[in-house]
């Protein structure tokens, strides 16, 4: 890349044919992700794409980048190596709710605490689909599945939460077909740091629609696009977010004519981190919406950058002399003459 | 040992002038036995004795005081001759406490010398250790020579003038022991008083009580009018080839080996671990070497430890992981990946007892299978063993070595023995080593030639790219790939051919290693002994003694597990006889007779310790009767 | 397979009066060809013939249409004469498209008959399958016989009337081709009503519009003019002992097994496990059994799937665990838990090609290694194999049987190709199977007993003492235990004695089996081809085949993996040469020579498919030749 | 235990031998403990006491109840499998931060979103004890040990911060010898579901007096200790926690004369989330008390109660018939004389 040109979406598309099922939400993302590369401006050499196994971590093969296939739930790890590595490298995590929530659950919590500065994509269909549909670690109580022909009873975890909990500093959801989803990929890029994005994908073939309450045309009141300086709005404006000063919790108000500091509509800011879980815990369905955008944001320094300095600081002027080090310790010489007995 | 040139036979001497040694110190966990040892090895090593060590502790961290399972022990063999290993039977123990006497008491030579603390044997220690009686009355210990002093007193009285409390001043009795082993042994105390003035930098009046210490305690064998058990020896240093000595253990060996292989390797090295005994060592040691571009990561488990030097490989470090047995299964299922990646990393495992949690401080063989055969798929993978702390440092290059040039995982297999035990080691010059370094694939594509990251050299190590590199983006990942192009391929004839590859590579590494040779003995003798890792001293010294009396046997030390020498097979098939002594029950011996069709049989011994040369002798003796 | 009782060579006669059919249907994921293949087979076993299948499906869920890593295959291979392999060449090849065609028409016999549906055959699916032109069109089908129709309209045309959309109509493409099927091989249609209505219950429309389909397919047959190559053959019923059959996949034998299992150790059964790809379908299966005491639990991961199992093992219930190679990986560590605190335990491993991620929807035995030596320390553990679904349901239950008579954990091995493949399997009458119930140790303790997990019978089985159970209150875990009294124990002694036990106790095992048998030929003949596992099919074919040209061979067909029968060295001894045919490179092979220093010589193929009877057929020739 | 005699600590006490360091705190836990099941008044027959690996993990073989020492991690996994199989045992999970928050991170995410009833005790000491003293996820920034010979730099996880966006509905805290421990045991045990507690415990070895800001006597008023209806208060009750309007987090303030109401000092509700997120995540050391006792509780149906109730209602009235479940699906009879060809 000696010469710069400006690079197009195709030019981040592989040789490889794309298989997913058709009409599987994975596609808008890596048409999102691929036409929003260029924009950021990118050096795909420079770029890594690091993915577990599911359909969604099928995603490297399509990406005209450095890519990395790994094992189930363990992307993270695998990244944070490449990164202590080689810290220039931009790294992007794909993975999915098994993959991020079930198996690789640890690592996701410690790449976030360590915050290596990556792009973490959990793509979000509330199954497994690679494996025939089972139900997953974020599938809602009642799932019926091949493993739960009766439904699921377990109690789901919440991946922004979850993420929130592990100390991440940038949290951040999208939707697999909707328009803001390359902002929110630019603003997981911008960010320094672990950048968690929740992407709600929609499994055609194993859980169609179950995001269609606020995905669908006609629900899409039931989002709640958070913006930086902005107050909590959402059904066209007409209700907003408030905190509930006795019970000192969110609420929700109607916003009449546009006044929205009349309804003490909170206004986002995305560092403070008690509205941010509050914002993520949300009970999205029991006439809630669901938090969108980026929730919560508040750089910290990062793991790969401190391990770095530190190492540099403490090498400083220290050569790589290997004699010296073999030779360190209490030593002895034994004469050129050795003594027989 | 390493620096081993002529052979002399050992302990089997009259006493006089004693020509090897045992000496065997024992106390509570908390009685500092493990720094008397080490700094009375390296007084050892400085008087120019061969040496070997055994430190052997408990699991607990501190066990309560005065039980049996908190005792504490470090043994050390140390002559004017060539030693193999820590010795079968120490000649002197010091025992710091009944608990100590008792577990320790049994494996003293017939007529051995007892030194021990007096003033630990009260009727509340006993009961600890289950005495019913005071062991230094009731004649029980007949067998040996005992001298009790009352070295708690001693000390007491030694420090007194620094006015520490009770428990500070109790802790400078293992100084006052060193203090009267360095005179029983006619040593030095000025590399000691030196070590010790650094460890208590910031605390000089703890610096200061604890050379006082030490000092009264050699002053004590000097002018204490004790019988004739006590008397000083001088044992005479052993020939040695000239130059520049240190003592080293496994652990360091392997840190510092791994050091030099991704030097020789012109590779930044990453390093991910896991604590884990005997293990941790490696991961302290390295996080020490900032200048050498090592980067370690103490990673949340053996998972991601093993995923990030394999995310570092990939990246172009030289990725290193490290763990013993139960870390290392949890390492499987990421080997695989690294298989099927052709990745270069060195795997090092620390083996203990086993099997599960097992007998973690202990010393055991048990993991080759593991190494070999214990992973899903055909997923075959260079196996390398270390025989000794000292050749640990050779292993680790070359386990660096073939990671490289083969772009293979390789493990490593150490153990407990040799990571804690600590013997003479000539610093070698690294200058004169040959260099292997990684030439990393960046050539830009012709016209219309795609990236193929799997495209081999007459060896049949793919090539290497490293992401950043312009212009030859490329994926790989853990799905079958196409042997022409790297792409996803699940097509049968494709997956046979991908297999035999895998399996051919590893084993052409044959084709870049030594024919192996025999330690001892000669091809045809009626009898090998063929062992492999830290059984290597006894085998070594009751081959020797074995051959003193006439005996047609050989020894044969495997560094290779897998692939094994290209000659192994030729050579095994022409003794009379073979056997095989592991600290398992019976490993290496499945991999030669499946591959030679021999009739290796085994020695086996799984107690979480190490062979005794006697018991070696006596196999012997058995296969030629 | 299960039923065989009288040797009849097949496929080698005259085609007049076919005494064995090999069928394969293929066409893109989404065109259901697993269902029209297992319906077909259904509606064979119901026909009384003698079947194997083989279904062959892509790793992606649903990969884009048309493309040649989408196809989507189903073979069936049914006779009158005993059927014990999936069939080598297919005789007909129906394609759905031509990716379909293009991967696999080379498999195609010499003359075989392809049944294309025209329909599909157009510029784009050319394109996508890699054609430059039709093939069709430009003879480069000749050796075979092709019949094309368009199907797609033929069934467009048929359903017309349900005023379904293009796709949901082109959906019953499938019916269409099943019942064309049904006609040429003089089959009933009944049963695939009825299974459609059941299946569209919910949409009688559905159901309605496929029947009519399969009937528009079969009426088809019946009138359309087409030449000599589509016509009715009539497959005699296969000999069988009377009684009632079903047909049994080996996911669902499995299932079955293990509720047979526990219910004859009169346990309640739990399941830990976690999605893989062959094994999810145990899970699946199991899930729907609640009336038998049976808990299913989707874990997080494979090592919380075997470490609920464990739990549940402690807690008083049968513990079963499953997965595929690398989820087996996984668990090794856990493995070795359960086999240090003698916990009964089944870990089914449904192997899958390797290593890696692989190649995860084929076949392969190559977890041989990994279940038998896959440890950290010496972790004994008794292993078996079924070589076929109907056998999976005996050896599931001999898992159990052997899981709770020892105190140990258990592996059983099937792969890939019995979980997913269907026979006829003669129902049991369960009511005869020996019992194997468990008696927890429940006696109160005389005065100043203490409890003792690890007292044991002659056997050397440890007792099991239920949590819950008044008074008996004790602990275990990882650590090494004392022979005695179970209490932690560091002690040299004691761990080689518990080593021994372990490694006994398992042996022991081998007292409770069968000695091995000869599934053909004698001992003592000039060849034994040796197997284990799902190779059973091609070898026993193989051997007829042989025997039948009068060669000296006999076929061996080992189920218990570790420990083996106790006659089975001087079995193997007793033959002139051995060849031991694997879907690896080698690993039972290690295991013979290890053993018994046979030499048993490996006969490998590492492609993800079965082996082909003429595979195997010739290396007998060559090793008699 | 025909007769139910009033036990003591004596009784659940084991012959073993405890073999932590003398001093650890670890001690003060066991004796705790001891002292508080009889009071609960639990059958030790019935008490199953499930742990990983770590000096905290040795705990079982001092109880005189049913136990289990596990492996690295894997407690929660193991007590999951107990409970399932025998829902009538009342099982304790003993951890440590290394044990529960390194390697066994994902399973304490999973058995506290299942919400499995059982108590949890994770023995925080900030550094791993048993393996000599390297460093844990808990142990804060520029932590020197022998894996961190120059200080640690990666951000450490809170253990109960991580409880809680796992979805935990119990969270509480105590300390190793302070008085309160045993009332916050039995606060746990009565809760039904998954009880968290995070005990600090002083490895006198390897990490001294970590938590002596807060648990040293002369400390002893950064402690927080919460109460269901009570005030926050502090410092002898001259400080207390408010909410700040303006900003929406946490605020100290000054309480005179015991006006706490004046001070608008936040009365503690348990069952409020969204204040629990801010409790366990306050900063504590500048300024900041910690929180301890209840936390957060707000209980939810069980996991095992849930799977129990299922597979009972599906087997209702279905008798476990082998014969009939081996001859489902389509079958067909063979012939008495079988037909030869
Ligand atoms: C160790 C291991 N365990 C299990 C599997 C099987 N497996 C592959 S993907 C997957 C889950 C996929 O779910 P998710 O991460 O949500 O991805 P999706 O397919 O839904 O995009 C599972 C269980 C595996 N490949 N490896
Ligand atoms: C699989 C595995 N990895 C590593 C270890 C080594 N190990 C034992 S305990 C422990 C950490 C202990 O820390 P913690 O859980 O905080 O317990 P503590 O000793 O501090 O009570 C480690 C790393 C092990 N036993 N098993
Ligand atoms: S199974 Fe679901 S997630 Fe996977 S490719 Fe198909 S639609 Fe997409
Ligand atoms: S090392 Fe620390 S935590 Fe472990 S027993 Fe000793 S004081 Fe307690
Ligand atoms: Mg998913
Ligand atoms: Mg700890």
């Amino acid at each position: 890349m000696t010469e710069m040109v400006k690079l197009t979406a195709k030019d981040f598309a592989t040789d490889q044919e794309v298989r997913w099922c058709p009409g599987c939400g994975d596609y808008a993302v890596l048409k999102a992700v691929q036409r929003t590369l260029p924009e950021i401006g990118v050096d795909p050499s420079k770029t890594v794409f690091i993915s577990g196994i599911g359909c969604s971590s099928r995603f490297p093969y399509y990406m005209e980048t450095y890519g990395f296939h790994t094992i189930h739930g363990r992307a993270p790890t695998i990244a944070t190596g490449v990164k202590l590595a080689n810290p220039e490298l931009d790294v992007w995590i794909i993975t999915g709710d098994g993959d991020a929530l079930s198996i690789g659950g640890n690592h996701t919590m410690h790449v976030l605490r360590r915050n290596l500065d990556c792009q973490i994509l959990l793509f979000n269909n509330e199954i497994y689909g690679l494996t025939k549909g089972q139900y997953s670690p974020t599938s809602r109580v009642g799932t019926r599945s091949p493993s739960t022909p009766f439904g699921s009873v377990d109690r789901p975890v919440s991946p922004s939460a979850f993420a929130l909990g592990s100390g991440a500093r940038f949290v951040a959801r999208g939707i697999d077909v909707h328009k803001n989803l390359p902002a929110v990929l630019k603003a997981a890029h911008a960010h320094r740091g672990a950048s968690f994005v929740e992407i709600y994908q929609n499994c055609i073939v194993y859980n169609d629609d179950v995001f269609a309450p606020f995905t669908a045309k006609e629900n899409a009141g039931n989002q709640l696009w958070l913006e930086a300086g902005q107050p909590m709005l959402f059904a066209s404006g007409t209700k907003g977010i408030t905190l509930d000063r006795e019970r000192l919790c969110l609420k929700i108000v109607d916003v009449i004519d546009g006044d929205w500091q009349g309804a003490e509509v909170i206004v986002h800011e995305p560092h403070n981190r008690g509205v941010a879980h509050m914002l993520v815990e949300m009970p999205v369905g029991q006439g809630w919406p669901v938090a969108l955008g980026v929730l919560y944001e508040d750089p910290a320094p990062t793991f790969e950058s401190a391990i770095i300095e530190q190492n540099r600081a403490l090498s400083e002027g220290k050569p790589a002399d290997l004699q010296a080090l073999v030779s360190k310790g209490q030593t002895w010489e034994v004469a050129k003459e050795p003594r027989e007995i | 040992m390493a620096t081993a040139t002529k052979f002399v036979t050992s302990e089997d001497h009259a006493r006089d002038v004693p020509e090897a040694v045992v000496v065997r110190f024992a106390g509570d966990s908390g009685d500092g036995m493990q720094l008397t040892g080490s700094q009375f090895t390296l007084s050892t090593a400085l008087a120019g004795n061969d040496l070997a060590t055994f430190p052997d502790f408990p699991a607990e961290i501190r066990a309560p005081q005065g039980t049996t399972f908190g005792v504490s022990a470090f043994q050390i063999n140390f002559g004017s001759a060539t030693i193999d290993t820590a010795g079968d039977e120490p000649d002197v123990l010091i025992a710091m406490n009944p608990a100590a006497l008792k577990t320790n008491v049994d494996a003293l030579k017939l007529g051995g010398l007892i030194i021990v603390d007096e003033g630990e044997f009260g009727a509340r220690n006993f009961a600890k250790a289950g005495y019913e009686q005071n062991p230094l009355e009731d004649g029980s210990l007949a067998k040996w020579q005992v001298v009790p002093f009352n070295i708690s007193q001693l000390t007491l009285d030694a420090v007194k003038p620094f006015g520490l409390g009770n428990k500070e001043a109790l802790r400078c009795k293992n100084m006052w022991t060193l203090g009267l082993a360095l005179w029983m042994f006619d040593r030095p105390r000025k590399p000691v008083e030196d070590w010790l003035k650094a460890k208590f930098a910031k605390a000089p009046q703890l610096a200061e009580a604890n050379i006082v210490a030490l000092n009264a305690g050699h002053a004590f064998g000097e002018t204490a009018e004790i019988g004739s058990p006590l008397k000083q020896h001088h044992v005479d240093p052993a020939p040695a080839e000239p130059g520049l000595y240190r003592t080293v253990t496994g652990a360091e060996a392997i840190s510092l080996g791994l050091v030099a292989g991704a030097q020789l390797a012109g590779l930044p090295m990453f390093f991910g671990g896991y604590p884990i005994t005997p293990a941790s060592a490696i991961l302290h040691h390295l996080a020490r070497y900032k200048e050498f571009g090592v980067v370690t990561f103490q990673a949340e488990d053996e998972i991601a430890a093993i995923g990030a030097a394999i995310g570092a490989s990939f990246a172009g470090s030289l990725g290193v992981t490290s763990s013993s047995g139960p870390g290392i299964a949890l390492k499987t299922e990421a080997m695989g990946l690294a298989i099927m990646t052709e990745l270069p990393l060195v795997i090092v495992n620390s083996q203990r007892g086993g099997p599960s949690t097992g007998l973690p401080t202990k010393t055991e063989q048990s993991d080759l299978y593991q190494a070999v055969y214990g992973r899903n798929g055909d997923a075959p993978m260079p196996v390398i063993a270390a025989r000794s702390p000292a050749d640990a440092f050779d292993c680790a290059i070359e386990a660096c070595r073939i990671a490289v040039q083969y772009m293979t995982p390789v493990m490593l297999l150490t153990d407990g023995y040799i990571a804690n035990a600590a013997e003479p080691w000539k610093v070698p010059d690294t200058t004169t080593f040959e260099r292997f370094d990684v030439a990393f694939h960046d050539a830009p594509l012709g016209e219309g030639e795609a990236v193929n990251p799997y495209a081999r050299d007459d060896k049949l190590k793919r090539v290497w790219i490293k992401p950043g590199t312009a212009g030859l983006m490329h994926r790989i990942g853990g799905i079958e790939k196409n042997v022409g192009t790297g792409h996803i391929d699940y097509d049968p004839a494709n997956h046979q051919a991908m297999t035999d590859i895998r399996a051919d590579k590893v084993l052409g590494v044959a084709n870049s290693i030594p024919p192996q040779g025999l330690e001892q003995g000669e091809a045809g003798a009626a009898l090998a002994v063929v062992g492999w890792g830290s059984t290597y001293g006894p085998i070594a010294q009751a081959v020797r003694r074995a051959r003193a009396r006439g005996l047609d046997v050989a020894h044969v030390h495997i560094r290779h597990i897998w692939p094994l020498p290209t000659n192994l097979g030729e050579l095994l098939r022409g003794f009379g006889k073979v056997i095989v002594p592991e600290m398992n029950n019976g490993q290496l011996k499945t991999l030669l007779r499946d591959q030679y069709l021999v009739d290796c049989r085994p020695l086996t011994k799984v107690s979480g310790q190490p062979f005794k040369i006697r018991e070696i002798e006596t196999a012997i003796d058995e296969a030629l009767a």
